[in-house]
């Protein structure tokens, strides 16, 4: 293969890897504006998110570019579709960190109900969330496969207590609180919706990537 | 800037020098020829053409001679050119490539490069003495095919070595066998290529004296050969005759003229032949 | 029963072995693509279904190599009999210098076939075959050199299709071609395996990968790969096929 | 049925393979046993003896002194090993001065006697005899005629095959003479010939070409006695003016003649050979800042070297075969010359010269095939030069 | 071009657009078993979506195989990036039909409030939204450009009533209702996201197509 | 200042024009690719950069060549001189039949170099440069024709960079090569445009896409597009652009 098409290659892996670390950052953030309702982190959570959009574009040029030019087959095609899809995801992660943030920064709530948090298990979702994101930036980075495969199961643990909050918020919205709360539950009830959705997004990743990796069809297969 | 110049002068000098060179040979074959053509033109008339010499090669024509010549060109070609086919497409079509290959196209260089007053030694210790066809018009002709036969040989073969092979594998895979693959399609294109070689070397016939000089040429026969166990007369040994051994050399003079330029006459027709074969070929495949 | 059936085909060209047991199956109606670096035997490899490496003095083959079950290197076959069946188009396009018809009518005189009329029908009907009829009625009686390159080698696809071969061999049938000429033969191809089977090799990678339903990958001799032309491009078993069409290779 | 006829077909085109290899043989064959014939001739011509006194010492002659002493050279007995005497020389029509006719008989019939008598009687005398009056009663020697030997032949400094009692076989002035006149011609055609090789292949415009090609294609198609006419014409009166000699039949009028013949065969080669010089060569030369004149000798004269060679080995063997042309301008003296301002002769033109004269398996007639293998064996050393030459170029 | 070439393209055109119909016809499904509580309906859509899975399991495929053996570039090229994009936006829609099914499903509820329908103008927007769809795919079929450019605006009104709704719907829930309501409100609002994020996909989807129509960018060009 | 500016230039074989009205800028150390169908004028424009095109008889040009500022066509421009700035490599390796040392040290000597130690230098240097010095180093003085085609192809590379050209032109470079010799030669044209303004021809639109910097695309004689090469293989603004790349041309 001529020299070139790799680097180019790596570029736009190098790009996807730098697009994966400002996306953990964002959910980071974005998180720890939420626990704290700290609307300063929150409002640059929000800045930040054209940032995420401006690499999708990039990479999808970038990668449009790739194909158009270097005609790719087999593993290089798969590679560069994978990374497709892969930037798609982290996009649709940014835009929910900076939905969370966008929570954070127009509520009136002053700070979050520590036994609510407390119940919902939000704090232990959001290290999921993290964990998963960080461990399938490390599968990437290192194209391992086994890594990845990992990070299905840690998906369930967030459907979970994603259910459970549904039922959690509805109690606590009937029985204990002021005024305001039955919107705010709502607002609750979307960011746990986005954190599930963001471990969904992550689970995909992670099987395109392994799709390209191991050649085999992961998607649907579980859903199935 | 230096060396620019440098390179552009000796270029200038040596550009001069084979110009020169070229033009001088140019100017030699314009004087051969324009010597001939001056000198022999008055003399060429229908009867110089169709009479024979009278008064001991001091007048008359060179009609026997023209005869003579027709009939060695003739014998040579009815020898010469089907063996000599024949022989182009079996190196070319049938003989393992290779050793053989290598070996008979050696034999026919070998043959090309011998002089021709050898093939004259040859023709008259073969055909005149060993097969007693004595001085006859069939001894001459048998030299001048075997003088010719490397000729055919190497235009056939050529001719056929530069059809692409893949015309005849298109052919075998139709499934048609070897001989018709070489009836039908590598002969038909070989031909026009096959043809000028032919002229050329029925050209190269009709100027040869050195063979024919103790196989066939007679020095002086008033009637027309009556059989291929006759002699002839060959234009070119009665231009030497004319030339060098003669009874009156100022009345000889002008007939050397005039069959010097048949001779040339003869050439030039073979060659614009020749051109015109192979231009009418050429266009033929260009027009279609 | 498959079309061709190859089963541990060895050849060697004197001491040379340029094949090294190859077997392989092709059904009937579909397109195989022989692809693999320069002089690894795909050449050596397609001629062997019409024995035309029989020409070639010193080469001998082992194995069995069946069309329609039947053994084509058994003794008492007929050499040009086997070579109506199967039809060859060959790297440079190589009309015979005659006119368009006699071109096509070639291989049907060849085989002793002298009825004018049916000769005029068969010679239209391989030219519409070929997709060159419409290109040419006008003007049959003139020289097939006269056409482009384009136009020659679907002559001599027609040409092979006069003899009503039922499997056609290509040997870098585009090769030659400009790019516009090579998507016509492109198309041929994909109409002809309608009626015929299809061995086709090629050095151009997409080119296999546009026509072919089947590709075997060849190298120094021996056949790595033979899948689905999809999953050899997208998804081959072995290393050296994936490095061979990614270019990786060498 | 087809097949048969095809095996047939294919036999036929077999045997017309090999025709050449045949008449080569053939040539071969009949040449040798023609040429080699000469050399179970014995020195004096057949049918003759050489006869001394009985007492006469010297009992053999080697073919020089035979000569010498019939050309006068030689006259005393002691410059050739014998006694102090005068030598009186003797040829059959000598034979009216010793007798008369009635003494020899009416029919001849007491001539071998007389003759044993004659001798007899002059120990100083030699004579040159029939064989047929030589009978057993012959009272004087008969000297011992040696073979004609190799030596003879090849180191031979005289041609006189038709002298008597002793012809001479010698093909050294041949030899010498047939090399003078093609090495000159080849000096003088190469400049000449490499020069409109370059001009053609290199400089000349597709017009200019056009017209130059068939010309040249002419020059070569013109019969070797036009050249011979126009060399005796016109070339002969200007060598003698030119150079002040007696006569204008040179060696230098035999390679002028040769010259002119051998261009084309030398432009066509070297030409083809240049051209063959891919363009690709020339384009890469000049893209890389060479002049034109620097791409023709630096590339495209070394590319096609072995082509030019060949060129010049090919001319070389078309003058030296060259037959009729030479003979008639060169003045056909045998003799070794020293300047090619001489009258020379060569090995073609004595062959065409003498055969006409030559008697049918005569001595003289198998020189001149002995020449005739000379000949043919130098053009072969010519041609596998050639061979050798363009086949290396292949490698 | 080839016309194999132009067969498989159109192909894969035809796929997607059944895929696009299968999609419509699970929204309309969908909705029509929430406005009603209509169980039966609600299973069929569940049924029926690992169709629309195994419909972009196959383009993608499809796809993938295409760039792979014709090597598309340009128009070409874009085309079918195009389609891989809109094919996973078909996908995702899909997946909201059957979430709405699901909750259909699951819900313990017999009917739904009419008022609460009314007042959040839930007919309006499935409605909207399934006319954005079937714009969508016409403007699809038709390679219609200026059509496409209409889901826009469309877009907007669903954004709209989505934003409206989480107001009405804590309204609703702390003010008339009895016990399950409030987990039933945090499902409705499930409901409304849902119908929303199918409205943002019908608009990427629009502006994937008009990528490939009029090679601009359009993607985060509202946003940003 | 752009290293090649042409304008307006018209190119005649005879009465043929075979370039209309062209003008283009190409910057210096890019690489700018010429495509287009068979007979669009590629090779006709690419050699009027070192006046190749003279030594064909009856060719006129019409417009302005400027290269680096100067026009070459002016009178008094010493074409030597200007093809010594100008390399070109061929389509076909053209090595002469010389040693490998011979072959690169050529265009010193016939421009009067003469100094043994400076060509030494020069000629490892070259053949550094065109990526070929491990692999012949040991074998200077043996042939060139010994090389493997990809090698020759790269030795004519390091001959033209002898001569220190700034401009680098290649007409087909890697047309006659294998798939594994074509990526070396790309990968070379990739390290040499570091250091040279490259144009090349090629029919392999692949080759241009993965190669160059900038693309023009020809076609009857016509400059249809030049454009950057990703968006003319991305997004070309002429449909005649876009039908040439995506194959539906003719
Ligand atoms: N006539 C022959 N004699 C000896 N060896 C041969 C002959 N023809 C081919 N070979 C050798 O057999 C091997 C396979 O050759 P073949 O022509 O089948 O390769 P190929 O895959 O078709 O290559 P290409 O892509 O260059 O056409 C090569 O190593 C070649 O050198
Ligand atoms: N020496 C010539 N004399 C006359 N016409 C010529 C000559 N060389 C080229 N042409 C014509 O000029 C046009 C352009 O030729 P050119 O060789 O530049 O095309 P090209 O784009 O390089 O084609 P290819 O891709 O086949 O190399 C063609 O129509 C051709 O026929
Ligand atoms: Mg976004
Ligand atoms: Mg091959
Ligand atoms: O917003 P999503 O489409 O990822 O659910």
């Amino acid at each position: 293969m001529v020299k070139f098409i790799e680097i180019e290659r790596s570029q736009i892996k190098e790009d996807v890897n730098d697009m994966f670390a400002l996306v953990i950052k964002q959910i980071e953030q974005a998180s720890t504006a939420l626990l704290s309702m700290d609307k300063g982190i929150a409002s640059q959570v929000i800045v930040f998110e054209h940032k995420v959009n401006s690499f999708e574009l990039k990479i999808t040029k970038e990668i449009e570019d790739y194909i158009a030019l270097y005609n790719p087959v087999a593993i290089d095609l798969r590679f560069m579709l994978s990374l497709l899809q892969m930037t798609m995801d982290l996009e649709r992660i940014g835009d929910y960190a900076r939905s969370m943030a966008r929570f954070v920064k127009e509520t009136e709530m002053k700070e979050l109900n520590p036994e609510l948090v407390e119940k919902t298990q939000l704090k232990k979702m959001i290290q999921q969330v993290l964990a998963m994101l960080k461990t399938m930036q490390v599968a990437f980075t290192e194209e391992n496969a086994e890594l990845a495969h990992t990070i299905f199961d840690k998906d369930d643990l967030i459907d979970h207590i994603r259910t459970l909050s549904t039922d959690i918020l509805a109690d606590y919205m009937v029985n204990q609180i002021p005024d305001t709360s039955a919107k705010i539950c709502l607002q609750l009830q979307d960011v746990f919706r986005k954190l599930e959705r963001t471990g969904d997004h992550i689970t995909n990743m992670a099987e395109e990537f392994i799709f390209y990796l191991d050649a085999k069809v992961l998607k649907h297969q579980k859903k199935g | 800037m230096n060396i620019t110049l440098k390179k552009r002068r000796s270029q200038h000098l040596a550009f001069g020098i084979v110009s020169l060179l070229t033009y001088s040979i140019v100017a030699i074959l314009i004087i051969i020829l324009a010597f001939i053509i001056i000198r022999g033109i008055g003399v060429i008339n229908w009867e110089f053409l169709s009479t024979a010499p009278t008064d001991g090669m001091t007048g008359g024509g060179i009609f026997p001679a023209i005869v003579g010549t027709c009939y060695l060109i003739l014998g040579s070609a009815a020898f010469a050119f089907p063996v000599g086919i024949m022989s182009g497409i079996y190196m070319n079509e049938y003989a393992p490539k290779g050793k053989l290959v290598r070996f008979i196209r050696m034999m026919t260089n070998n043959l090309s490069g011998i002089p021709s007053i050898v093939f004259g030694l040859f023709g008259m210790a073969l055909f005149v003495n060993k097969l007693s066809f004595g001085d006859s018009i069939l001894a001459g002709s048998l030299t001048l095919a075997l003088l010719s036969l490397p000729l055919v040989i190497r235009t056939t073969e050529e001719a056929l070595k530069a059809i692409p092979y893949s015309f005849r594998e298109g052919s075998y895979a139709l499934g048609a066998t070897k001989l018709q693959t070489i009836r039908r399609v590598t002969l038909p294109m070989a031909l026009p290529n096959i043809t000028t070689g032919l002229i050329l070397a029925v050209g190269r016939v009709s100027g040869e004296t050195a063979p024919i000089l103790f196989t066939c040429a007679a020095y002086f026969l008033p009637q027309l050969p009556s059989g291929v166990l006759d002699q002839c007369m060959a234009l070119p040994y009665h231009l030497y005759v004319l030339a060098t051994s003669g009874t009156n050399m100022e009345l000889q003079r002008p007939i050397a003229y005039g069959t010097a330029l048949v001779l040339i006459m003869i050439v030039l027709l073979v060659n614009i032949t020749a051109t015109v074969v192979r231009r009418y070929f050429a266009n033929k495949v260009k027009m279609n | 029963m498959n079309k061709i059936e190859v089963k541990n085909v060895d050849f060697f060209y004197g001491n040379f072995q340029a094949l090294k047991n190859i077997s392989l199956d092709i059904e009937a109606n579909k397109v195989v693509a022989f692809i693999g670096p320069s002089g690894c035997g795909k050449s050596t490899f397609i001629r062997i279904f019409n024995r035309m490496n029989d020409l070639i003095p010193e080469t001998r083959l082992k194995g069995s190599v069946k069309i329609d079950g039947v053994d084509i290197y058994q003794k008492g076959i007929d050499v040009d009999e086997l070579r109506k069946n199967v039809g060859m188009v060959f790297q440079r396009p190589n009309p015979f210098p005659k006119s368009i018809f006699d071109n096509v009518a070639y291989g049907l005189r060849v085989n002793g076939l002298k009825d004018k009329h049916f000769i005029c029908q068969k010679v239209e009907e391989s030219l519409k075959g070929a997709a060159l009829w419409e290109e040419v009625k006008d003007k049959l009686k003139e020289s097939a050199f006269a056409l482009s390159g384009g136009q020659q080698q679907r002559l001599c696809i027609a040409r092979a299709l006069a003899i009503s071969p039922s499997i056609l061999l290509m040997d870098e049938p585009a090769s030659a071609l400009d790019p516009i000429s090579t998507a016509k033969i492109e198309e041929l191809i994909w109409e002809l395996k309608k009626t015929y089977t299809i061995v086709i090799v090629t050095h151009n990678m997409q080119q296999a990968a546009r026509v072919s339903d089947k590709t075997a990958y060849f190298y120094l001799g021996e056949m790595i790969e033979y899948d689905d032309t999809k999953i050899i491009f997208t998804n081959p078993k072995k290393e050296s096929t994936q490095n061979y069409i990614t270019g990786r290779f060498g | 049925m087809k097949k048969f006829i095809e095996k047939i077909i294919q036999g036929l085109f077999t045997v017309s393979g090999f025709v050449t290899s045949i008449a080569i043989l053939l040539i071969v064959l009949f040449l040798f046993t023609e040429g080699m014939g000469l050399f179970k001739n014995k020195l004096v011509e057949d049918g003759y003896q050489l006869v001394v006194n009985k007492q006469n010492d010297v009992s053999s002659l080697s073919a020089e002194q035979i000569k010498d002493i019939f050309d006068g050279e030689i006259t005393n007995w002691n410059e050739i090993g014998g006694r102090n005497q005068e030598i009186i020389l003797f040829r059959l029509n000598d034979i009216s001065n010793y007798f008369t006719d009635e003494e020899l008989g009416s029919e001849l019939e007491f001539v071998p006697e007389k003759i044993s008598e004659l001798i007899a009687q002059h120990p100083e005398m030699i004579g040159f005899i029939p064989q047929q009056y030589i009978d057993n009663a012959f009272k004087g020697k008969v000297l011992e005629a040696g073979k004609i030997g190799f030596s003879d032949i090849f180191l031979g400094k005289e041609w006189i095959p038709t002298a008597t009692p002793v012809s001479f076989y010698g093909i050294l002035p041949l030899v010498t003479g047939t090399l003078w006149v093609s090495l000159v011609a080849i000096l003088l055609a190469l400049p000449f010939g490499l020069a409109a090789a370059i001009y053609l292949a290199e400089m000349a415009n597709h017009k200019m070409r056009n017209i130059l090609k068939p010309l040249i294609e002419l020059l070569s198609g013109i019969p070797s006695v036009v050249y011979g006419f126009f060399g005796l014409i016109v070339i002969v009166p200007l060598v003698q003016k030119l150079f002040h000699l007696p006569v204008g039949e040179t060696g230098l009028t035999g390679s002028i003649v040769l010259a002119i013949m051998a261009l084309p065969t030398i432009i066509t080669v070297s030409e083809d050979a240049m051209r063959n010089c891919p363009r690709s060569m020339r384009e890469a030369s000049l893209a890389l800042g060479g002049s034109k004149w620097q791409t023709i000798y630096k590339i495209v004269i070394p590319y096609s070297i072995s082509g030019i060679t060949s060129a010049v080995v090919l001319g070389i063997g078309r003058a030296v075969g060259e037959t009729m042309a030479v003979l008639m301008v060169t003045g056909n003296s045998a003799v070794i010359a020293t300047s090619i301002l001489q009258p020379l002769r060569t090995i073609p033109a004595t062959i065409a010269a003498e055969l006409g004269e030559a008697p049918d398996g005569g001595v003289h007639y198998q020189a001149l095939f002995l020449l005739g293998i000379i000949l043919f064996v130098i053009t072969q050393i010519i041609n596998s030069s050639v061979e050798y030459v363009s086949a290396k170029n292949k490698i």
